[in-house]
Protein backbone atom coordinates (compact mmCIF):
# COMPACT_ATOMS: atom_id res chain seq x y z
CA UNK A 1 0.00 0.00 0.00
CA UNK A 2 0.90 3.87 -0.88
CA UNK A 3 2.07 6.28 2.07
CA UNK A 4 2.59 9.67 2.81
CA UNK A 5 6.02 10.61 3.76
CA UNK A 6 5.96 13.58 6.84
CA UNK A 7 8.47 15.66 8.00
CA UNK A 8 8.82 18.25 11.10
CA UNK A 9 12.15 20.34 11.12
CA UNK A 10 13.28 22.95 13.77
CA UNK A 11 11.31 23.98 17.04
CA UNK A 12 8.50 21.64 15.58
CA UNK A 13 10.54 18.80 14.90
CA UNK A 14 11.19 19.07 18.96
CA UNK A 15 7.91 20.50 19.87
CA UNK A 16 6.83 16.91 18.74
CA UNK A 17 9.90 14.84 20.04
CA UNK A 18 9.99 13.05 16.09
CA UNK A 19 11.48 14.06 12.94
CA UNK A 20 9.43 12.46 10.65
CA UNK A 21 6.18 9.87 10.27
CA UNK A 22 5.05 7.98 7.74
CA UNK A 23 1.19 7.42 7.14
CA UNK A 24 -0.51 4.84 4.73
CA UNK A 25 -3.09 6.74 2.27
CA UNK A 26 -5.71 5.18 0.38
CA UNK A 27 -7.32 8.86 -0.68
CA UNK A 28 -5.79 11.78 -1.03
CA UNK A 29 -6.58 13.82 2.20
CA UNK A 30 -5.35 17.97 3.12
CA UNK A 31 -2.04 18.91 5.15
CA UNK A 32 -4.28 19.87 7.83
CA UNK A 33 -5.69 16.33 7.99
CA UNK A 34 -2.84 14.30 7.77
CA UNK A 35 -1.00 16.71 10.65
CA UNK A 36 -4.38 15.86 12.40
CA UNK A 37 -4.41 12.01 12.34
CA UNK A 38 -0.61 11.96 12.90
CA UNK A 39 -0.95 14.44 15.82
CA UNK A 40 -4.18 14.05 17.54
CA UNK A 41 -3.09 15.89 20.69
CA UNK A 42 -1.61 19.00 18.97
CA UNK A 43 -3.49 21.45 17.22
CA UNK A 44 -1.34 22.71 14.05
CA UNK A 45 0.51 26.13 15.20
CA UNK A 46 -0.79 29.35 13.60
CA UNK A 47 2.55 30.13 11.83
CA UNK A 48 3.18 26.38 10.65
CA UNK A 49 4.48 26.73 6.92
CA UNK A 50 3.76 23.71 4.81
CA UNK A 51 5.64 21.83 1.68
CA UNK A 52 4.16 19.07 -0.82
CA UNK A 53 7.19 17.88 -2.34
CA UNK A 54 9.22 20.46 -1.25
CA UNK A 55 7.10 23.37 -2.91
CA UNK A 56 5.29 25.42 -0.53
CA UNK A 57 1.55 24.85 0.19
CA UNK A 58 -1.33 25.21 2.12
CA UNK A 59 -3.15 23.77 4.81
CA UNK A 60 -5.75 22.77 2.66
CA UNK A 61 -3.96 21.51 -0.33
CA UNK A 62 -4.23 18.00 -1.73
CA UNK A 63 -1.71 15.46 -0.61
CA UNK A 64 -1.47 11.85 -2.43
CA UNK A 65 0.06 8.88 -2.02
CA UNK A 66 3.75 9.26 -2.30
CA UNK A 67 3.70 12.61 -1.81
CA UNK A 68 6.65 13.74 0.83
CA UNK A 69 4.66 16.22 2.88
CA UNK A 70 6.77 18.96 5.71
CA UNK A 71 5.70 21.20 8.72
CA UNK A 72 7.87 23.56 9.44
CA UNK A 73 8.02 27.03 11.71
CA UNK A 74 8.53 30.49 9.76
CA UNK A 75 12.33 30.08 8.44
CA UNK A 76 15.22 32.09 9.72
CA UNK A 77 17.89 31.50 7.26
CA UNK A 78 20.83 33.66 5.68
CA UNK B 1 26.41 30.66 -15.15
CA UNK B 2 24.39 29.86 -11.75
CA UNK B 3 26.21 27.88 -8.97
CA UNK B 4 24.41 27.04 -5.15
CA UNK B 5 26.56 25.64 -2.84
CA UNK B 6 25.73 24.35 0.89
CA UNK B 7 28.30 24.26 3.01
CA UNK B 8 28.51 21.73 6.25
CA UNK B 9 31.59 23.16 7.37
CA UNK B 10 33.43 26.55 7.07
CA UNK B 11 33.55 27.87 3.86
CA UNK B 12 35.65 31.41 2.76
CA UNK B 13 33.34 33.62 0.67
CA UNK B 14 36.08 36.03 -0.93
CA UNK B 15 37.70 32.70 -1.71
CA UNK B 16 34.89 31.13 -3.22
CA UNK B 17 33.66 34.42 -5.78
CA UNK B 18 37.66 34.51 -6.85
CA UNK B 19 37.29 30.12 -7.57
CA UNK B 20 34.51 31.18 -9.48
CA UNK B 21 35.43 33.87 -11.61
CA UNK B 22 38.45 31.64 -12.34
CA UNK B 23 36.64 28.97 -13.33
CA UNK B 24 33.64 30.09 -14.96
CA UNK B 25 34.03 34.28 -15.91
CA UNK B 26 38.05 33.77 -17.35
CA UNK B 27 38.30 36.09 -20.51
CA UNK B 28 34.69 37.46 -20.17
CA UNK B 29 35.25 41.30 -20.32
CA UNK B 30 31.10 41.97 -20.53
CA UNK B 31 30.41 42.00 -16.85
CA UNK B 32 30.50 45.61 -15.41
CA UNK B 33 29.01 45.05 -12.32
CA UNK B 34 29.27 42.53 -9.22
CA UNK B 35 26.96 43.24 -6.12
CA UNK B 36 27.72 40.99 -3.13
CA UNK B 37 26.24 40.20 -0.01
CA UNK B 38 28.11 38.23 3.07
CA UNK B 39 26.29 37.50 6.14
CA UNK B 40 28.17 36.68 9.10
CA UNK B 41 27.70 35.37 12.51
CA UNK B 42 27.64 37.99 15.03
CA UNK B 43 28.37 37.12 19.15
CA UNK B 44 25.15 39.45 20.35
CA UNK B 45 21.72 38.94 19.29
CA UNK B 46 18.62 40.25 21.32
CA UNK B 47 20.47 41.45 24.70
CA UNK B 48 22.58 38.37 24.75
CA UNK B 49 25.67 36.68 23.95
CA UNK B 50 25.88 33.72 21.51
CA UNK B 51 28.25 31.10 21.77
CA UNK B 52 27.42 28.84 18.74
CA UNK B 53 24.80 28.52 16.30
CA UNK B 54 23.06 25.64 15.13
CA UNK B 55 21.56 25.64 11.29
CA UNK B 56 19.11 23.30 10.23
CA UNK B 57 17.66 22.94 6.60
CA UNK B 58 15.63 21.05 5.10
CA UNK B 59 17.85 19.70 2.13
CA UNK B 60 15.94 18.49 -0.82
CA UNK B 61 13.78 21.79 -0.84
CA UNK B 62 16.88 24.35 0.16
CA UNK B 63 18.34 23.47 -3.57
CA UNK B 64 14.86 23.80 -5.35
CA UNK B 65 14.30 26.86 -3.14
CA UNK B 66 16.88 28.60 -4.26
CA UNK B 67 17.30 27.62 -7.79
CA UNK B 68 14.11 29.14 -7.90
CA UNK B 69 14.98 32.32 -6.26
CA UNK B 70 17.81 32.52 -8.98
CA UNK B 71 15.46 32.16 -11.67
CA UNK B 72 12.90 34.70 -10.21
CA UNK B 73 15.36 37.35 -10.03
CA UNK B 74 16.71 36.39 -13.85
CA UNK B 75 13.09 36.76 -14.80
CA UNK B 76 13.35 40.50 -13.51
CA UNK B 77 16.98 41.47 -13.98
CA UNK B 78 19.59 40.60 -16.97
CA UNK B 79 21.82 38.87 -15.09
CA UNK B 80 24.97 37.00 -16.16
CA UNK B 81 25.86 34.99 -13.22
CA UNK B 82 24.73 34.02 -9.84
CA UNK B 83 26.50 32.50 -6.96
CA UNK B 84 24.98 31.23 -3.76
CA UNK B 85 26.45 29.40 -0.46
CA UNK B 86 24.84 28.83 2.67
CA UNK B 87 26.44 27.47 5.71
CA UNK B 88 24.91 24.50 7.93
CA UNK B 89 25.53 23.01 10.79
CA UNK B 90 27.57 24.08 14.07
CA UNK B 91 28.57 27.48 13.56
CA UNK B 92 30.82 29.84 15.68
CA UNK B 93 30.94 33.92 15.79
CA UNK B 94 32.42 35.73 12.77
CA UNK B 95 32.31 32.57 10.60
CA UNK B 96 30.03 33.47 7.27
CA UNK B 97 26.95 32.21 6.35
CA UNK B 98 25.70 32.99 3.58
CA UNK B 99 27.35 34.35 0.18
CA UNK B 100 24.85 36.34 -2.70
CA UNK B 101 26.66 37.38 -5.70
CA UNK B 102 25.41 38.31 -8.62
CA UNK B 103 27.40 39.56 -12.32
CA UNK B 104 25.46 41.93 -14.35
CA UNK B 105 26.45 44.30 -17.14
CA UNK B 106 25.04 47.44 -15.24
CA UNK B 107 25.39 48.05 -11.65
CA UNK B 108 21.61 49.02 -10.92
CA UNK B 109 20.43 45.55 -11.92
CA UNK B 110 23.19 43.78 -9.80
CA UNK B 111 22.31 45.79 -6.35
CA UNK B 112 18.62 45.74 -7.05
CA UNK B 113 18.95 41.62 -8.07
CA UNK B 114 21.86 41.28 -4.96
CA UNK B 115 19.05 42.45 -2.40
CA UNK B 116 16.23 40.90 -3.85
CA UNK B 117 17.81 37.83 -3.75
CA UNK B 118 19.06 37.96 -0.42
CA UNK B 119 15.79 39.23 0.79
CA UNK B 120 13.64 35.77 -1.04
CA UNK B 121 16.27 33.81 0.60
CA UNK B 122 15.61 35.01 4.41
CA UNK B 123 11.89 34.73 3.70
CA UNK B 124 11.65 31.51 1.74
CA UNK B 125 15.41 29.16 1.68
CA UNK B 126 13.96 26.45 4.24
CA UNK B 127 17.05 27.28 6.82
CA UNK B 128 15.98 27.13 10.72
CA UNK B 129 19.03 29.03 13.24
CA UNK B 130 18.86 27.70 17.09
CA UNK B 131 21.18 29.97 19.40
CA UNK B 132 23.64 28.30 21.57
CA UNK B 133 23.89 31.22 24.31
CA UNK B 134 26.80 31.88 26.36
CA UNK B 135 24.49 31.30 29.59
CA UNK B 136 23.76 27.81 28.62
CA UNK B 137 20.14 28.32 27.23
CA UNK B 138 19.12 27.27 23.90
CA UNK B 139 16.69 29.19 21.50
CA UNK B 140 15.24 29.24 18.22
CA UNK B 141 15.33 32.01 16.67
CA UNK B 142 12.13 33.01 15.90
CA UNK B 143 12.57 35.82 13.12
CA UNK B 144 14.53 37.64 11.01
CA UNK B 145 15.93 41.01 11.11
CA UNK B 146 13.65 43.47 9.05
CA UNK B 147 15.82 43.84 5.46
CA UNK B 148 15.35 47.88 4.45
CA UNK B 149 15.79 50.57 7.35
CA UNK B 150 12.01 51.85 8.78
CA UNK B 151 11.91 55.67 7.13
CA UNK C 1 38.10 51.85 10.68
CA UNK C 2 38.35 53.37 6.86
CA UNK C 3 40.51 53.02 4.17
CA UNK C 4 40.66 54.55 0.80
CA UNK C 5 42.91 53.42 -2.09
CA UNK C 6 43.76 54.31 -5.04
CA UNK C 7 45.65 51.95 -7.37
CA UNK C 8 47.79 53.04 -10.33
CA UNK C 9 48.16 49.42 -11.26
CA UNK C 10 45.88 46.31 -11.41
CA UNK C 11 44.24 44.82 -8.46
CA UNK C 12 41.96 42.34 -7.11
CA UNK C 13 39.52 43.48 -5.16
CA UNK C 14 38.53 40.20 -3.29
CA UNK C 15 42.05 39.63 -2.06
CA UNK C 16 42.02 43.61 -0.83
CA UNK C 17 38.68 41.99 1.35
CA UNK C 18 40.71 39.23 2.62
CA UNK C 19 43.52 41.71 3.34
CA UNK C 20 41.05 44.31 4.79
CA UNK C 21 39.42 42.04 7.03
CA UNK C 22 42.90 40.22 8.41
CA UNK C 23 44.25 43.15 9.29
CA UNK C 24 41.13 44.92 10.67
CA UNK C 25 38.56 42.54 11.52
CA UNK C 26 40.57 39.46 13.52
CA UNK C 27 39.20 38.37 16.76
CA UNK C 28 36.09 40.92 15.75
CA UNK C 29 32.14 39.72 15.78
CA UNK C 30 29.95 42.21 16.09
CA UNK C 31 29.34 43.04 12.17
CA UNK C 32 27.02 40.52 10.38
CA UNK C 33 26.40 42.02 7.36
CA UNK C 34 28.79 42.79 4.40
CA UNK C 35 27.98 44.79 1.28
CA UNK C 36 30.75 44.80 -1.45
CA UNK C 37 30.32 46.12 -5.16
CA UNK C 38 33.35 45.65 -7.43
CA UNK C 39 32.85 47.78 -10.85
CA UNK C 40 35.03 45.95 -13.44
CA UNK C 41 36.06 47.40 -17.20
CA UNK C 42 33.24 46.06 -20.31
CA UNK C 43 34.88 45.42 -23.68
CA UNK C 44 32.23 47.21 -25.02
CA UNK C 45 30.16 50.58 -24.47
CA UNK C 46 27.73 52.34 -26.33
CA UNK C 47 27.84 50.39 -29.46
CA UNK C 48 31.40 50.60 -29.66
CA UNK C 49 34.25 47.58 -29.14
CA UNK C 50 36.68 48.86 -26.66
CA UNK C 51 40.57 47.90 -26.03
CA UNK C 52 41.07 49.52 -23.21
CA UNK C 53 40.78 52.65 -20.87
CA UNK C 54 42.76 55.86 -19.45
CA UNK C 55 41.34 56.51 -15.90
CA UNK C 56 42.55 60.28 -14.96
CA UNK C 57 42.34 62.20 -11.51
CA UNK C 58 42.89 64.60 -9.46
CA UNK C 59 44.98 63.23 -6.82
CA UNK C 60 44.81 65.61 -4.00
CA UNK C 61 40.61 66.08 -4.46
CA UNK C 62 40.33 62.37 -4.89
CA UNK C 63 41.12 61.38 -1.35
CA UNK C 64 39.42 64.44 0.15
CA UNK C 65 35.94 63.61 -2.12
CA UNK C 66 36.41 59.84 -1.05
CA UNK C 67 36.85 60.73 2.78
CA UNK C 68 34.11 63.18 2.65
CA UNK C 69 31.71 60.57 0.78
CA UNK C 70 32.75 57.90 3.85
CA UNK C 71 31.99 60.45 6.42
CA UNK C 72 28.59 60.99 4.94
CA UNK C 73 26.96 57.46 4.80
CA UNK C 74 28.56 57.27 8.33
CA UNK C 75 26.09 60.41 9.23
CA UNK C 76 23.16 58.37 7.45
CA UNK C 77 24.60 54.57 8.50
CA UNK C 78 25.72 52.84 11.56
CA UNK C 79 28.54 51.19 9.55
CA UNK C 80 31.58 49.55 11.08
CA UNK C 81 34.00 49.67 8.93
CA UNK C 82 34.59 50.97 4.83
CA UNK C 83 36.90 49.90 2.38
CA UNK C 84 37.10 52.14 -0.93
CA UNK C 85 39.26 51.31 -3.85
CA UNK C 86 39.44 52.69 -7.47
CA UNK C 87 42.14 51.96 -10.20
CA UNK C 88 43.54 55.24 -12.02
CA UNK C 89 46.07 54.96 -15.32
CA UNK C 90 45.59 52.40 -18.39
CA UNK C 91 42.77 49.88 -17.75
CA UNK C 92 42.22 46.64 -19.77
CA UNK C 93 38.92 44.98 -20.37
CA UNK C 94 37.66 43.14 -17.74
CA UNK C 95 40.29 44.99 -14.97
CA UNK C 96 38.77 45.88 -12.15
CA UNK C 97 37.74 49.76 -11.44
CA UNK C 98 35.98 50.35 -8.30
CA UNK C 99 35.52 48.51 -5.11
CA UNK C 100 32.62 49.68 -2.32
CA UNK C 101 32.57 47.23 0.89
CA UNK C 102 31.13 48.12 3.52
CA UNK C 103 30.37 46.30 7.04
CA UNK C 104 27.24 46.70 9.14
CA UNK C 105 25.75 45.21 12.11
CA UNK C 106 22.87 44.37 9.70
CA UNK C 107 21.69 44.24 6.31
CA UNK C 108 19.37 47.19 5.52
CA UNK C 109 22.50 49.04 6.91
CA UNK C 110 25.01 47.60 4.39
CA UNK C 111 23.00 47.18 1.57
CA UNK C 112 21.92 50.94 1.88
CA UNK C 113 25.29 52.15 2.47
CA UNK C 114 27.59 50.34 -0.06
CA UNK C 115 24.98 51.88 -2.86
CA UNK C 116 24.91 55.35 -1.81
CA UNK C 117 28.66 55.58 -1.41
CA UNK C 118 28.87 54.43 -5.23
CA UNK C 119 26.40 56.43 -6.47
CA UNK C 120 27.95 59.73 -4.88
CA UNK C 121 31.68 58.41 -5.87
CA UNK C 122 29.96 58.47 -9.53
CA UNK C 123 28.64 61.82 -8.84
CA UNK C 124 31.34 63.62 -6.63
CA UNK C 125 34.76 61.97 -7.18
CA UNK C 126 37.19 63.83 -9.17
CA UNK C 127 37.94 60.98 -11.89
CA UNK C 128 37.22 60.92 -15.56
CA UNK C 129 37.65 58.01 -18.16
CA UNK C 130 38.75 58.09 -21.76
CA UNK C 131 38.18 55.14 -24.05
CA UNK C 132 39.91 54.06 -26.71
CA UNK C 133 38.18 52.63 -29.39
CA UNK C 134 39.61 49.33 -31.53
CA UNK C 135 38.81 51.47 -34.09
CA UNK C 136 41.83 53.78 -33.58
CA UNK C 137 39.42 56.42 -32.20
CA UNK C 138 39.69 58.02 -28.70
CA UNK C 139 36.90 59.41 -26.80
CA UNK C 140 35.79 60.51 -23.17
CA UNK C 141 32.79 59.23 -21.87
CA UNK C 142 30.47 62.22 -21.33
CA UNK C 143 28.35 60.81 -18.32
CA UNK C 144 27.59 57.97 -16.19
CA UNK C 145 24.88 55.02 -16.67
CA UNK C 146 22.15 55.59 -14.42
CA UNK C 147 22.46 53.76 -10.68
CA UNK C 148 18.82 53.04 -10.51
CA UNK C 149 16.20 50.93 -12.88
CA UNK C 150 13.62 53.12 -14.60
CA UNK C 151 10.60 51.68 -13.20
CA UNK D 1 53.87 88.02 -5.09
CA UNK D 2 51.20 85.88 -4.30
CA UNK D 3 49.49 83.46 -6.79
CA UNK D 4 46.44 80.99 -7.65
CA UNK D 5 47.11 78.10 -8.89
CA UNK D 6 44.65 77.12 -11.90
CA UNK D 7 44.15 72.90 -12.79
CA UNK D 8 42.47 71.62 -16.08
CA UNK D 9 41.38 67.96 -16.58
CA UNK D 10 40.46 65.53 -18.82
CA UNK D 11 38.80 66.87 -21.77
CA UNK D 12 38.80 70.51 -20.60
CA UNK D 13 42.25 69.77 -20.94
CA UNK D 14 43.03 68.45 -24.05
CA UNK D 15 40.88 71.17 -25.08
CA UNK D 16 42.75 73.87 -24.14
CA UNK D 17 45.97 72.60 -24.83
CA UNK D 18 47.33 72.80 -21.36
CA UNK D 19 46.98 71.43 -17.84
CA UNK D 20 47.47 74.36 -15.47
CA UNK D 21 48.29 77.97 -14.98
CA UNK D 22 49.78 80.32 -12.43
CA UNK D 23 48.50 83.55 -12.45
CA UNK D 24 49.49 86.18 -9.83
CA UNK D 25 46.67 87.92 -7.58
CA UNK D 26 46.92 91.09 -6.08
CA UNK D 27 42.89 91.28 -4.74
CA UNK D 28 40.47 88.25 -4.61
CA UNK D 29 38.65 87.44 -7.68
CA UNK D 30 35.62 84.68 -8.99
CA UNK D 31 36.58 81.32 -10.01
CA UNK D 32 34.74 83.13 -13.16
CA UNK D 33 36.91 86.08 -13.46
CA UNK D 34 40.15 83.89 -13.22
CA UNK D 35 38.73 82.29 -15.53
CA UNK D 36 38.01 84.41 -18.33
CA UNK D 37 41.32 86.50 -17.61
CA UNK D 38 43.21 82.92 -18.63
CA UNK D 39 41.25 82.14 -20.97
CA UNK D 40 39.79 84.78 -22.86
CA UNK D 41 38.79 82.84 -26.29
CA UNK D 42 37.00 79.97 -24.51
CA UNK D 43 34.13 80.70 -22.70
CA UNK D 44 33.67 78.36 -19.25
CA UNK D 45 31.69 75.61 -20.81
CA UNK D 46 28.10 75.18 -18.71
CA UNK D 47 28.67 71.73 -17.51
CA UNK D 48 32.17 72.57 -16.19
CA UNK D 49 32.88 71.77 -12.38
CA UNK D 50 35.10 73.96 -10.51
CA UNK D 51 36.58 73.12 -7.25
CA UNK D 52 38.76 75.59 -4.83
CA UNK D 53 41.41 73.73 -2.73
CA UNK D 54 39.84 70.48 -3.20
CA UNK D 55 36.59 71.28 -2.56
CA UNK D 56 33.64 72.37 -4.93
CA UNK D 57 32.78 75.66 -5.39
CA UNK D 58 30.59 77.85 -8.09
CA UNK D 59 31.17 80.26 -11.05
CA UNK D 60 31.28 83.22 -8.75
CA UNK D 61 32.51 81.86 -5.94
CA UNK D 62 35.68 84.28 -4.48
CA UNK D 63 39.17 82.69 -5.00
CA UNK D 64 42.30 83.86 -3.11
CA UNK D 65 45.81 83.94 -3.32
CA UNK D 66 47.56 80.77 -2.46
CA UNK D 67 44.18 79.08 -3.79
CA UNK D 68 44.23 76.27 -5.80
CA UNK D 69 41.75 76.33 -8.48
CA UNK D 70 40.25 73.54 -10.35
CA UNK D 71 38.31 73.28 -13.97
CA UNK D 72 37.20 70.11 -15.32
CA UNK D 73 34.20 68.25 -16.59
CA UNK D 74 31.54 66.02 -15.17
CA UNK D 75 33.11 63.18 -13.31
CA UNK D 76 32.43 60.19 -14.74
CA UNK D 77 34.51 57.52 -12.21
CA UNK D 78 33.74 54.20 -11.08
Amino acid sequence: MKAVKVLYFASLRELLGKSGDTLPLDVEQTALTIWQTLNPNSSLPESCLIAINQEYAAADSIVNAGDELAFFPPVTGG
Amino acid sequence: MNKVNIHPAPFNPWREITDFQETNLQGLCNYGATATFVGTMRDFNEGDDVAEMELEHYPAMTEKQLQSIIADAEQRWPLQHVLLSHRVGLIKPADPIVLVSVWSAHRAAAFDACREIMEALKHKAPFWKKENLSSGESRWVASNTPGFSED
